[in-house]
Parts: C-alpha cells; sequence; structure tokens
C-alpha cells in the first residue's frame, strides 16, 4: 500500500473504534477496551510504517507524501482536503503514535479492569473501592472497575482520531476540525466524572477559556483564506504566497498580514497549550482521569497548539531578516519565557502530585513557544517531542503512584487521606521499585539532568539558541525556569518516594498492574534515548558519536535549512549548573520535611496562583453574570422582548378567537358538514347502482371510462 | 384479386360470421363448435401469412384442446341439456355500443398511421423460419427467458386447475 | 422424365398444359390441377379404405378361428362393395332432438380428419401430396379434428351412451395425445427435421426402429388409443354403452365413420412405417448400388410404402383382436402415471444422446444401448410396483374358496 | 402478398370488438370465456400481421407462441374456476355471482 493512502487510513481506526463501542460493544468493557486498543495499535503501526518510510527517503523535506482531494466547490474552484506528512508532522506521528498507544494500555489498568464491581459506585463518580472476602475471611477493600468503563474508552478514540487528523492533514481547515474534535473530547473527558462538581466545572473552564483561543484562531484562518485563498500549507508556505503576506500592512499596529494572522493563530495556541494568560484552565483539568491528563496536558492536546504554531513557523517568520524579531515573534517570545518562569514558581509551591506535573507542563510548552519566538525552531521541535515522552511518563507514574496510594487508602480505609497530596507520600521507593524508577527517569528527563535523559539535550538546545541569537533576556529568563524546573522536579521526587513513608496509605501502596507499568517502563526508554538524536556536531567528547540526525531530518522542512549554530560553553554550563543545583537543592530542602508547616514555600501568593482564578472571576466572571442576570434577563428579555410577544400573543388570540367565533364554525365547518353529508347521502343513493358485485357491469364501467379517455387524449392532445 | 385476396376474403368472412355467432348464439354449445370454426379461420390466415406453424399450432392448441374444454365445461355446468332464456344480459346494448366505438376507434386510429396500407416484402429465401423461430426461442440471446416463464406458467395453471376443480373429498 | 420415374408430375405438367392450351390462366390452371389431384389422392384413399374393409373382416375372422367372407368373388373380395350397397341403401336416421347440423357434420368431419392427413403421406419420392416442414405437427393437428368429430357426434346424439362415449373417446385421445407428440418428437429429433419426407430420407441408411425402440413403442400405444381400438376401444364398449358415441349413427353416416377407422389405422400404419421404418426407401443404402438402382422408382417405392403400412396395420389389427379391454380409469392411469413420464424421459434422453454422440461412431450402438437400458429399469420399476399391489392386495383379500369340481 | 397490412389489423380489430361484446354481454360465465379467446386471437393476428410485414424481427411469432401458452393457461384455470363455482352455486350465470355486493 502506498504510503499515502496508509496516511489517509491512519486517523480511521480510533473513529470506527469509538462508534462500535458507543453502538455496540458498550455492554462489554473486554470487548470495548480490544476494540480501542486494537484500532490504536493500527494507527500505531500505520504511523511507525510511514514514519519510517519517511526517514528511508533522502531529502525528505522536498519530497514530502502529500495527496488531496476535492472537498467543497467554491465557485469555480474547489477547496481541497488532504494528508501532508513532511518531517515535522513524521516525527510529531511518532511520538503521538507512540505515546497514544500506551496511554490507551495504560488505561486498562488504571480504570481497574479485572477488579470487582464495586460495592455501590455510581456512573459518574470515581469508584470507591469494593469489598471482597478472602480464604480467611478478611473481609478488604480492593479498587472497583470504573463504571463507566467502556464510555471512557470510546472517549478516547474519538480524541485519538481528532489528533492524527490534527497531524496528518495538510490545511488549516482539517486540523482545525481535529482540534475542536479534540476540544470536545477534553470536555467530555474531563468532566468524565459528572459527579463531582469540581470535575464539571473544570470541563466548562476549560472549554470556555481553550473557545477564546480558537475564537482567535478561527479568525486568523477566515483572514488567511481571505488574503491567499488557500488554506494548504504547501500552496501558503511558498515564497511567492509568504512575501505577499509578508509585504501586505494591515491597519492593527501596524503588523505586515503575515504577523497579524501568524499572531491570531498563535492566540490559539496560547488557548490550547495553556500559556499566559490562557493557562487556568489546564491545572483544573487534573480533575480527569489521570491517563486524561497524561493524554491532553503531554501527549497530544496541548502538544497539538505547540505543533500547530510550528506549523505556522514559516508564516509567523515570514517577515523575519535574521536579526531584530518581528513584533509578532517578540510577543511570542515574551508569552513564553514568561509563562515559563510563572507557572516555575506556581509549580514549586504544589502539594497536589499531579497539579505540580500540570505546572510544569505549562513551563514547558512555554520553553517551546519562546523557542519558537526566537526563530529556534528545531530546538522548539525537538523539546515538544522529547518533553512528550517524559511528560507522558511522568504523569502516567503519577497516575500509578496515585494508584498505589488508593490501595493503601483503601486498605486501611482511612478515607480521610487525600491520595494525591504529596505530603501523604514518601517512601513510595520500596512499595512500588518500577513506578519509582521511571518516575526518577522521567523526572530528571524534566529537570535536564546532564548527557543521560533527552531533556537536557532539547533544553539546552533551546538555551544554546537564544544564547547564540543574543536573546538574553529570553535566555535568563528560561534559565531561571530550568533551575525552578530542576527544583521542583527534585521536591516531588523527594517527597514522593524517598525517606520514610507519612502515612499508613503509603506503608500499604502497592505496585500496580503490569499494565501500567509496562508503559512506563517502554516510555522511560524513549524519555533516555530519543535525546541522542539530537546531540550537537561539535558538542565535547560526545559530538558526532551519534550524527545530529534530527536537526537534518526536521531541518529539512523549512524552506532554507536552519544553519548549524557554533558550539559555545556558555550555555552548556549553564544548563549544567541549573539542573544539577536545582536538583540538589531540591534534594537538600525536601530531604527531611515531614508536614506542609515545615515546607518554607507555602507562600499564599503561589499557592494560590497569583489569584489569577479570582481576578478573572473579578474580571470576567461576575461581569458577566451580572450582565446577563440584570440586563440580558432581567431588562432586554423580560421586559423588552416578552413583553412585545405577549402584546403580540394577545392581539393575535383576540384575532383568532373571532375568526373562530364568526367565521371558521360558521363557514368553513358548515361547508366541510355540508360537503361530508353530501357525499354520504350521494353514497346511499349511488352503492346499490355501481356497487353491485357483477364483473361485467365492472367491466363496463371501467371500459367506458376507458374509452372517453383514450378520446380525449386522442383529440385534445394528439 | 388475386387468389390470395379471395382467401383471405373467405377467411375473414368465416372469422366475423363465426366470431359474431359465438357471442349471439343461444346454444352455448353450438358457440364453442362457432368459436372452433372462427379459430381455424384465423389459422387459415396464419397460413396465408406463411406461419405455418403457427397455423398448425393454432389447430393443435385451440381445436384440439381448449375449443373441447370448452364443450366440456359447457356440458359439466348444465342442468338442462338445452338452453333457455336469452343468453345476453340486460345492458347489452351499452356493451354493443361499446364494441362498436372499440372497432371505430381502432379503425380510426390505425387509418391514421401511415404504414397502415403496406404490402408484405417477399420473406427472405432460403432463411427457414421455423427454424429461426426455434433458435429464437430457446437461444440465451433471444426469448429463451419468456419461454421458459411460458412453461412455466403452465405449470403453474395445470396444478391449480387440477386443484381447483377437483372436488373437494372430505 | 419418363412416365416410370415420375409419373405425377409427368401427368400434372400435361394437365397443366391441356387446361392452359383451353385458354386458362396459369394460376388458374394451377388450382384446378391441384384440385383434381387432391381428388385423386383422396379417391386412392377411399379404395384403400374398400380394400382395409375386407382385410379387417377377413383378418379378424381368422383370428377368431372362422372363414370371414368368403361368398362374393374369390375369397370374398368384393364383400366391401356389398357392405357399400347395403350402408347406402339403409334408411338414414337422424334421431328427433339430435342436434341435426352437428349430427350430420361430425362423421364428415370424422372421415376429413383421416383423409387429411393424406395430403403429407409420402407413397414414394415422387407420390405425395405436399411436403410441408411441419408435417409431423400436421398429424396431431388434424388428428384433433377426429376428437371434434367424436364430441360432436357423441353431444348431438342426444343419447346418454353417446355422450358417454364420447367422452370416454375424448379423454382418451386428449391424454393420449401428449406421450403421441413425444413420440413423434423423437425422429424429429434424430433426423432433425419435422418434414415427413425428410424423415423417410434420412432413413435411407438406418431405420430409426434401431435408434429409438422405445419410440415406436410409445407411438404404437398412443396411435392405438388414439384410433380407439381395443384395449382401448372404451368409446364403443359394446358390453357397457352398446356402440358408444355413433350409436344413433346407421347407414353411410356410420360408414362413414367405420372406413374413417380403418383408414386411420393404415395411415397410422403408414406413419409407423414412414416415422420408424424407413418409409418408402430404407434399404439400408442398397439402392445407391448400381444394381439395384431400380429400388428407387417410384412405383417400387409405392408397394413398399403399402407393404410396410400393411405390415403396421396387421399389428394394430393383431393386438386389437388379442388384447382384452381395459377399465377407463386404468386407461388413463397408465397414460399420467406410467406412459407420460416414460415419453418424457425418452425424450430428454434422446435429445441428449443425440447431441452427445451424433459425431462419433458409437452413435448407434449408443442410442439402442440406452434404449434398452431405459426399457430395463422401467421393467424393474414395474416388477416391483407390480409386486407391491399384489402384496398389497393379498393381505385385505379374504381367501378364495376352493370350488371342488368333478 | 398482394394484401395490404390493413385488412388483417381492421379484421382483427373487428375480432376483437366481438369479442370484446361478448365479454360484456354474455351472460354465462363460459361464454365470457369464449368471448376472452376471440380477442387473444384478435392479438394474435395483429402479431403474426406485424412479424409478416414488418423487418426481420421474430419477435412478432415468438409472442404469439407465448400469447397461446397464456391462453391455454388461462382457459385451463378459468373453466376450473367455473366449475367450482357452478359446484359450489350451482350457476355459472355471471349476474348471479353477485357476493361481492355492497
Amino acid at each position: 500500500m502506498s504510503s499515502e493512502s496508509i496516511i489517509w487510513l491512519i486517523p480511521l481506526p480510533p473513529l470506527l473504534a469509538f462508534f462500535l463501542i458507543v453502538l455496540f460493544t458498550n455492554k462489554s468493557k473486554a470487548l470495548s477496551h480490544s476494540v480501542a486498543i486494537g484500532a490504536a495499535a493500527l494507527s500505531w503501526l500505520g504511523g511507525m510504517v510511514v514514519f519510517f518510510r519517511a526517514v528511508g527517503v533522502e531529502h525528505f523535506g522536498k519530497e514530502v507524501f502529500h495527496s488531496s482531494i476535492n472537498w467543497i466547490p467554491t465557485g469555480d474552484t474547489w477547496l481541497k482536503i488532504g494528508i501532508l506528512i513532511d518531517p515535522l508532522s513524521a516525527v510529531t506521528l511518532f511520538f503521538v503514535a507512540w505515546t497514544i498507544l500506551m496511554i490507551f494500555i495504560y488505561s486498562v489498568g488504571y480504570q481497574n479492569f479485572g477488579q470487582p464491581k464495586g460495592d455501590h459506585d455510581l456512573p459518574g463518580l470515581p469508584p470507591h473501592g469494593a469489598t471482597i472476602e478472602d480464604e480467611h475471611g478478611h473481609k478488604h477493600m480492593v479498587p472497583s472497575i470504573e463504571p463507566m468503563y467502556s464510555r471512557f474508552f470510546a472517549f478516547i478514540g474519538l480524541f485519538a482520531f481528532g489528533m492524527y487528523t490534527l497531524v496528518v492533514s495538510d490545511n488549516l481547515l482539517t486540523m482545525f476540525v481535529g482540534w475542536e474534535i479534540m476540544g470536545l473530547c477534553s470536555y467530555l473527558l474531563i468532566g468524565f466524572w459528572y459527579g463531582k462538581p469540581s470535575a464539571r466545572n473544570a470541563a466548562i473552564k476549560a472549554f470556555m477559556t481553550t473557545r477564546i483561543g480558537d475564537v482567535f484562531m478561527l479568525l486568523g484562518i477566515s483572514f488567511l483564506y481571505w488574503a491567499t485563498g488557500t488554506l494548504s500549507f504547501q500552496e501558503i508556505f511558498t515564497e511567492h504566497t509568504l512575501s505577499v503576506l509578508a509585504s501586505t500592512v494591515t491597519p492593527i499596529f501596524g503588523l505586515s498580514a503575515a504577523g497579524l494572522i501568524g499572531l491570531l493563530l498563535f492566540i490559539g495556541t496560547v488557548g490550547k497549550s495553556a500559556q499566559w494568560p490562557l493557562h487556568v484552565w489546564l491545572p483544573d483539568a487534573m480533575e480527569g482521569p489521570t491517563p486524561v491528563s497524561a493524554m491532553i496536558h503531554a501527549a497530544t492536546m496541548v502538544s497539538a497548539g505547540v505543533y500547530a504554531a510550528i506549523r505556522m513557523f514559516p508564516l509567523i517568520t515570514a517577515d523575519f531578516t535574521g536579526h531584530g524579531l518581528t513584533t509578532t515573534m517578540s510577543i511570542i517570545a515574551f508569552i513564553g519565557a514568561f509563562t515559563a518562569l510563572f507557572s516555575a514558581t506556581i509549580a514549586v509551591a504544589q502539594n497536589d502530585i499531579k497539579r505540580v506535573l500540570a505546572y510544569s507542563t505549562i513551563s514547558q510548552l512555554g520553553f517551546m513557544i519562546a523557542a519558537l519566538g526566537i526563530g529556534a525552531y528545531v530546538a522548539a521541535i525537538f523539546h515538544l517531542i522529547t518533553h512528550a515522552f517524559f511528560k507522558a511518563l511522568l504523569f502516567l507514574g503519577s497516575g500509578s503512584v496515585i494508584h498505589g496510594m488508593e490501595h493503601g487508602v483503601l486498605h486501611t480505609g482511612d478515607h480521610s487521606i487525600d491520595a494525591q497530596d504529596m505530603f501523604n507520600m514518601g517512601g513510595l521507593r520500596k512499595k512500588m521499585p518500577i513506578t519509582f524508577w521511571t518516575f526518577l527517569i522521567g523526572g530528571l528527563a524534566l529537570s535536564g539532568f546532564p548527557v543521560l535523559t533527552a531533556g537536557f539535550w532539547s533544553k539546552d538546545e533551546i538555551l544554546a539558541d537564544a544564547f547564540a541569537h543574543g536573546h538574553m533576556a529570553v535566555f535568563i529568563t528560561l534559565a531561571v525556569a530550568a533551575f525552578l524546573t530542576a527544583f521542583y522536579t527534585m521536591r516531588q521526587i523527594t517527597l514522593t518516594f524517598l525517606g520514610k513513608p507519612r502515612t499508613k496509605s503509603a506503608e500499604h501502596a502497592q505496585e500496580t498492574h503490569w499494565t501500567m507499568t509496562m508503559p512506563l517502563v517502554i516510555l522511560s526508554v524513549f524519555a533516555i534515548g530519543f535525546g541522542w538524536f539530537g546531540i550537537p556536531e561539535d558538542f565535547p567528547l560526545l559530538g558526532g558519536l551519534i550524527p545530529n540526525w534530527f536537526h537534518e531530518f526536521v531541518g529539512g522542512t523549512l524552506a532554507e535549512h536552519p544553519e548549524v549554530l557554533e558550539f559555545n560553553i556558555l550555555p552548556l554550563l549553564t544548563s549544567l549548573t541549573v539542573a544539577l543545583g536545582g536538583l540538589l537543592t531540591g534534594w537538600l530542602v525536601y530531604r527531611n520535611v515531614k508536614s506542609t508547616q515545615e515546607d518554607k514555600l507555602q507562600i499564599k501568593v503561589l499557592k494560590n496562583k497569583y489569584y489569577f482564578d479570582e481576578i478573572y472571576d473579578f474580571l470576567f466572571v461576575k461581569p458577566a453574570y451580572w450582565f446577563s442576570e440584570t440586563f440580558a434577563y432581567k431588562f432586554l428579555d423580560q421586559t423588552v422582548i416578552d413583553g412585545f410577544l405577549n402584546r403580540v400573543g394577545a392581539v393575535a388570540a383576540g384575532i383568532g378567537h373571532s375568526f373562530r367565533q364568526y367565521f371558521d364554525a360558521p363557514v368553513v365547518n358548515g361547508f366541510g358538514d355540508m360537503v361530508g353529508e353530501g357525499a354520504k347521502k350521494i353514497g346511499k343513493i349511488m352503492a346499490p347502482i355501481i356497487q353491485r358485485g357483477r364483473i361485467q357491469y365492472y367491466m363496463l364501467a371501467s371500459l367506458v371510462v376507458a374509452i372517453i379517455v383514450a378520446v380525449l387524449y386522442y383529440f385534445l392532445l394528439v | 384479386m388475386t387468389p390470395d385476396q379471395i382467401i383471405f376474403l373467405l377467411c375473414a368472412a368465416l372469422i366475423v360470421s363465426s366470431a359474431l355467432m359465438v357471442v349471439t348464439t343461444r346454444n352455448l354449445v353450438h358457440a364453442a363448435l362457432w368459436l372452433v370454426a372462427a379459430l381455424f379461420g384465423v389459422a387459415i390466415l396464419y397460413g396465408l401469412l406463411q406461419a405455418g406453424f403457427l397455423a398448425l399450432v393454432q389447430v393443435v392448441v385451440y381445436i384440439g384442446a381448449i375449443a373441447i374444454l370448452f364443450i366440456f365445461a359447457v356440458m359439466l355446468t348444465r342442468r338442462e341439456k338445452r338452453d333457455k332464456g336469452p343468453q345476453i344480459n340486460q345492458n347489452w346494448m351499452i356493451s354493443a355500443l361499446l364494441a362498436f366505438l372499440t372497432f371505430g376507434g381502432l379503425t380510426y386510429i390505425l387509418s391514421s398511421w401511415d404504414g397502415f396500407s403496406k404490402t408484405a416484402n417477399a420473406l427472405p429465401t432460403g432463411v427457414d423460419t421455423l427454424m429461426v423461430l426455434g433458435k429464437a426461442l430457446v437461444s440465451p440471446d433471444a426469448y429463451v427467458l419468456p419461454f421458459e416463464v411460458a412453461s412455466i406458467l403452465l405449470l403453474a395453471a395445470l396444478v391449480g386447475a387440477v386443484f381447483i376443480a377437483s372436488s373437494s373429498k372430505e | 422424365m419418363t412416365f416410370w420415374n415420375d409419373p405425377i408430375n409427368l401427368i400434372a405438367g400435361w394437365l397443366r398444359d391441356v387446361f392452359m392450351g383451353w385458354g386458362m390462366t396459369a394460376g388458374l390452371a394451377n388450382v384446378i390441377t391441384s384440385l383434381i389431384g387432391i381428388i385423386v389422392m383422396i379417391l386412392f384413399a377411399m379404395l384403400i379404405a374398400i380394400a382395409l374393409v375386407w382385410v379387417e373382416r377377413k383378418v379378424v375372422a381368422r383370428f377368431q378361428d372362422r372363414l370371414g367372407p368368403n361368398r362374393i368373388g374369390p375369397f370374398g373380395i368384393f364383400q366391401p362393395f356389398a357392405d357399400i350397397v347395403k350402408l347406402i341403401i339403409k334408411e338414414d336416421i337422424t334421431p328427433a332432438g339430435a342436434d341435426k347440423v352437428v349430427f350430420n357434420m361430425a362423421p364428415v368431419i370424422s372421415l376429413a380428419s383421416v383423409i387429411l392427413i393424406w395430403a403429407i403421406v409420402p407413397l414414394a419420392s415422387k407420390i405425395y401430396g405436399v411436403d410441408i416442414n411441419v408435417g409431423v405437427l400436421y398429424l396431431v393437428a388434424v388428428g384433433s379434428f377426429g376428437t371434434l368429430s367424436v364430441i360432436m357426434a357423441g353431444w348431438a346424439s342426444n343419447n346418454k351412451y353417446a355422450l358417454i362415449g364420447a367422452f370416454r373417446m375424448v379423454a382418451t385421445m386428449i391424454s393420449y395425445e401428449i406421450p403421441m407428440v413425444v413420440a413423434l418428437m423423437i425422429p424429429t429429433i434424430i433426423a432433425g427435421t419435422m418434414s415427413v419426407k425428410g424423415i423417410t430420407e434420412a432413413q435411407s441408411n438406418l431405420w430409426f426402429v434401431i435408434l429409438s425402440p422405445l419410440g415406436l413403442l410409445l407411438f404404437m400405444i398412443s396411435a392405438i388409443a388414439e384410433l380407439g381400438r381395443s384395449p382401448f376401444d372404451l368409446n364403443e364398449a359394446e358390453s357397457e354403452i352398446v356402440a358408444g358415441f355413433h350409436i344413433e349413427y346407421s347407414g353411410m353416416k356410420f360408414g362413414l365413420f367405420y372406413a374413417g377407422e380403418l383408414l386411420h389405422a393404415f395411415t397410422f400404419g403408414g406413419f409407423m412405417a414412414v416415422l420408424f421404418f424407413g418409409g418408402y426407401g430404407g434399404f439400408f443404402g442398397l439402392e445407391k448400388l448400381s444394381a439395384f438402382t431400380w429400388l428407387s422408382n417410384p412405383f417400387i417405392e409405392l408397394v413398399v410404402f403399402l407393404v410396410k403400412a400393411l405390415i403396421g396395420y396387421w399389428i394394430i389389427m393383431w393386438v386389437k383382436y388379442s388384447m382384452p379391454r381395459i377399465r377407463i380409469d386404468h386407461m388413463l392411469t397408465f397414460n399420467w402415471k406410467f406412459l407420460t413420464p416414460l415419453a418424457f424421459v425418452l425424450l430428454m434422453m434422446t435429445a441428449l444422446f443425440d447431441k452427445l454422440l451424433a459425431p462419433t461412431q458409437f452413435y448407434v450402438v449408443g442410442m439402442f444401448l440406452s434404449n434398452v437400458v431405459l426399457a430395463w429399469i422401467v421393467i424393474e420399476i414395474l416388477r416391483r410396483y407390480s409386486k407391491r399391489e399384489r402384496v398389497e392386495h393379498e393381505k385385505n383379500a379374504e381367501p378364495v374358496i376352493q370350488v371342488a369340481h368333478h | 402478398m398482394s394484401i395490404p397490412l390493413s385488412w388483417y389489423l381492421i379484421l382483427s380489430a373487428a375480432l376483437f370488438s366481438i369479442g370484446l361484446f361478448g365479454v360484456l354481454a354474455r351472460k354465462n360465465a363460459v361464454a365470457i370465456l369464449l368471448g376472452i379467446e376471440l380477442m387473444l386471437n384478435a392479438v394474435n393476428i395483429n402479431l403474426v400481421a406485424f412479424w409478416r410485414y414488418g423487418t426481420g424481427s421474430i419477435a412478432g411469432q415468438v409472442f404469439a407462441i407465448i400469447v397461446f401458452a397464456v391462453a391455454a393457461a388461462e382457459v385451463a384455470v378459468g373453466l376450473a374456476l367455473i366449475i367450482s363455482v357452478y359446484r359450489r352455486r350451482s350457476t355459472v350465470i355471471a349476474d348471479d355471482l353477485d357476493l361481492l355486493k355492497w
């Protein structure tokens, strides 16, 4: 099968799985997850085939896999949709396929497949656990299976479909479609346990917040289509189109058309990948099941935002001369860098194991955006992928930890213990070794532990790029952010795994099912190994051991190949220091912290995330409520519209009544009755004459009619 | 006035007169016999049209089978031998009028057709019409399907007739 | 062309010339000549019928161990003429209450249906009425007039016995028409034509009786049934319904029926010869030898045909006078449950083997053996059936009382 | 063949009309069937005449044969019906068979 046809087929299996599960296999849990995982595996297979074929192609950046069909007729032209796999989307496809498959498998374990049915579980609430009786007659609680198991797999199937569509699509429109499908799915999945008010609110919040970005993105798309008449990447990213776009000036901030469109699309990214100021939804999104967190906040959706931004890179940098960032780029760089630092600081003060990761995700995405803003294209992609791997790993690991903790909680029966609070953990190293080691690897990768981990290489490349192009502000900000990253990562690891168990639940925590640990192991392999494909040529000692394949491959996407920047010792030393220093301090500080009180860093402003929720609440939510309540509802709706309508209704009713009284009853009904009665009478008279049951009589009658008709036909029509 | 035309006119006279007798005579057996005469005339017409096979089939089917069946039926469905009273129902006038109208209408329409009074061109010599007909009846690209359907129809009619006419034995 | 080689056409041509000499148009001359030919043919047939009367009476007498007619002329050859005179001078009765027209028309049609057959009987390679390409069908078609005449006679006579006889006769004829037609199909298939003359010529090397003996058997049985002769002579079962459909007929009307029946029988004998025994020819290719070319002389052929026809007629008589009459229900059962299925099976088998074996040298052997095998199978089936019947019958039959005689 | 097609057509029209009259006017069900037979034959005459006067195609004869088959079947079933009706109601007068009266 040709690569193109495979690519066409890649998104379909999850969609089919969705419909199959929803329509048919909803009853049978085993069937549902087999269908979903089978579909994911199919897509994964297709993705791998395509990826390795792409790698096999020489100068793949020049001859990409592309095919398109006519979709919507627009006058005499067609709006084409199609698939495009260039180096960028190839590598994206690679990590997306891997992470999605892993997460699907992980979900089987996380949703307690094979466990008994809960005692009092309700759909829409997390399972409370089930009582079982072992051979000694001891009753004790064990995790119980998710009541809406099949539903979960249906949703993530749809989600996977959206992501694959977004990755393989060759134009903004279908990309946006996948984008929105994912928005819907994130809403559904964050609110998966809709029994919990917090989950409901989080879902709505995520949906609304991202919607803001999406509206701007749609604006950007419409503008682009208006300006160029096409949405296909390949047609947009031609020298001519780009130069035209770059040269046209728009009234807004004196931005060029390219810059404006880039900015608008970038706002979509801001919403999707939770950049400041639209970052607020992501931490709350942790209400969803952990695989969902991993899926949305590591592997797919947030990455999708960055992916879209990277896609638009040629557009954003259309009027980029090489020195001196354009307005758009500087905005992007600023937002990225700021977000990176800002959320890193918040992450330091979080106690919820998943929230820490959520904020760290925001900050890491900030890294990427910043890199993009300063034109470090390859570095951004590189970090996107490595981050996808180790962040998925971390999320799944945390999920595994929580799962183990919940087991302990159920075992002790002390439900006051929050299974997600890191201060209730500690010493899990012994209890759940696989989780520990994989989490450690992920953590080190996140904090950029030198040489060994993937995170180091990608982050180092970003820093080096920033330094080389002399964006010192960005450089310093990111360096500090990196330091904080290392710090809170180590904090997390220390609190969670090292030291002694701080609660009985932690004592009774136990290692999780192989379906959960296996993905951890596989992902940790990538979390370490994937970095080695991007080692700069002239890195001391290691440089050139493995050729910088990634730079070559992905760099081919752009029109002119990004130059390999010459090696500089300073950024390397910086990243080394920040990483190691951060880790060290983190360990030193939290080595023997027993409880929240002893934590020096529980600063109120950090804990409350700089009061962003409150501010937004005050600025937007409350006014909106007020507006809708007082103006829209009370005045406009009730007074004006309803009043008018009621008048009209009354008048109409009056008219209708009079009609009924003086016209309908006497005239219409009278006529109707007259006709009916007449027909009845005539029938009474005619029936014995016509209906006499004599065959010949009928024949005669029909023949008379036939002859009359024939004569008329002949003389009138012929 | 060629011999053909003479024969035709004689046949036409035979056919029309005996057909009229069929629909008017009181004695039903006579009607059936007149029908035989009419059909025999039709057979002669077929012969005149150089469709000898059809002529013989006409004789076999109609005179040999159908007419006999009619006579049987007439004899089986009567109490007394002679048919008394009028054999025509009361609205026979309308019927006659209609029949006449049909005839007139048909003739009128036909006469307005340009191919109305064309004469036949001689049959191609050396071609055995019977052979052609047989091949046409059984060749898959011609009329084998209608042929088979007709045979099925005959079988069904056989079974159905036997079933209907057989006196219920309970 | 000399008189010996082609008498009929010679005479016809001469006549035509004569008429045209009288100043007739060619068409009219043709018409008149044809009429003369028809009349001659009919006269010939009637003469044969007259002869047949004598043959019939003589043979039946012999069968019944009597002398038969022997007074008038040598061996009573002129007996038939005496009969004719008797019939003619008898009173011509038309019973009261009879449907006169129909009553008087019936015997005419009856005889006509037989005479019409003679239009296609090939007496010799150059002596025949007409050679139509649907001759076999013509035979059947004309036979249906016989049926018609029977029912007309039976109904018009205003006589219960006549009507019952007619019903029986018609039932027989219509039923046995089916195996008859099928039996006629068999020579048609083998010869590849429906023309009687064509069938005859197709047998110049080999008689069809060898290729399809069962076909001959079928044809003979159904022919006898068509004729209404014993064992199928229920139409005139003297012991039950006096004389069947012609009970009311007397005088020459009866004579016509009688002559018609005899001639019909002879004609079927002739058709047996034509369809299965090579008709006027069929000397197994002998006439092709220079020494035997005289065999293809029309007069020789005529004689040969008449002899063969007489043999066939003899067989029919033989059957008639040596077989008891069977019951009507047995007769119909015999037809519908035995003869018709057998006929269809035989037809299919013949068609199949004819197609399969025609080119090969096993043709003759294959056809013959297939017939034999089929016959054997049929006999087996019949044996088992009759055995079962017998067992059934013996089971619920009361023991036979032995009558002691001394 | 010196006979124009019109002769056959007119003859068949006449035969058809006569049969129609029989169907419409005869009392006896058997007689009605007789009329139907006449009509069918009229149709057949047309078919064969058109075959003869037409060009080449044998369809006319084929359809005539099929009409034969239909006629035979129709007569068989029709007479069977009439006989069974006669058994049950001991009449074959069409006007007496008016159970379908309103």
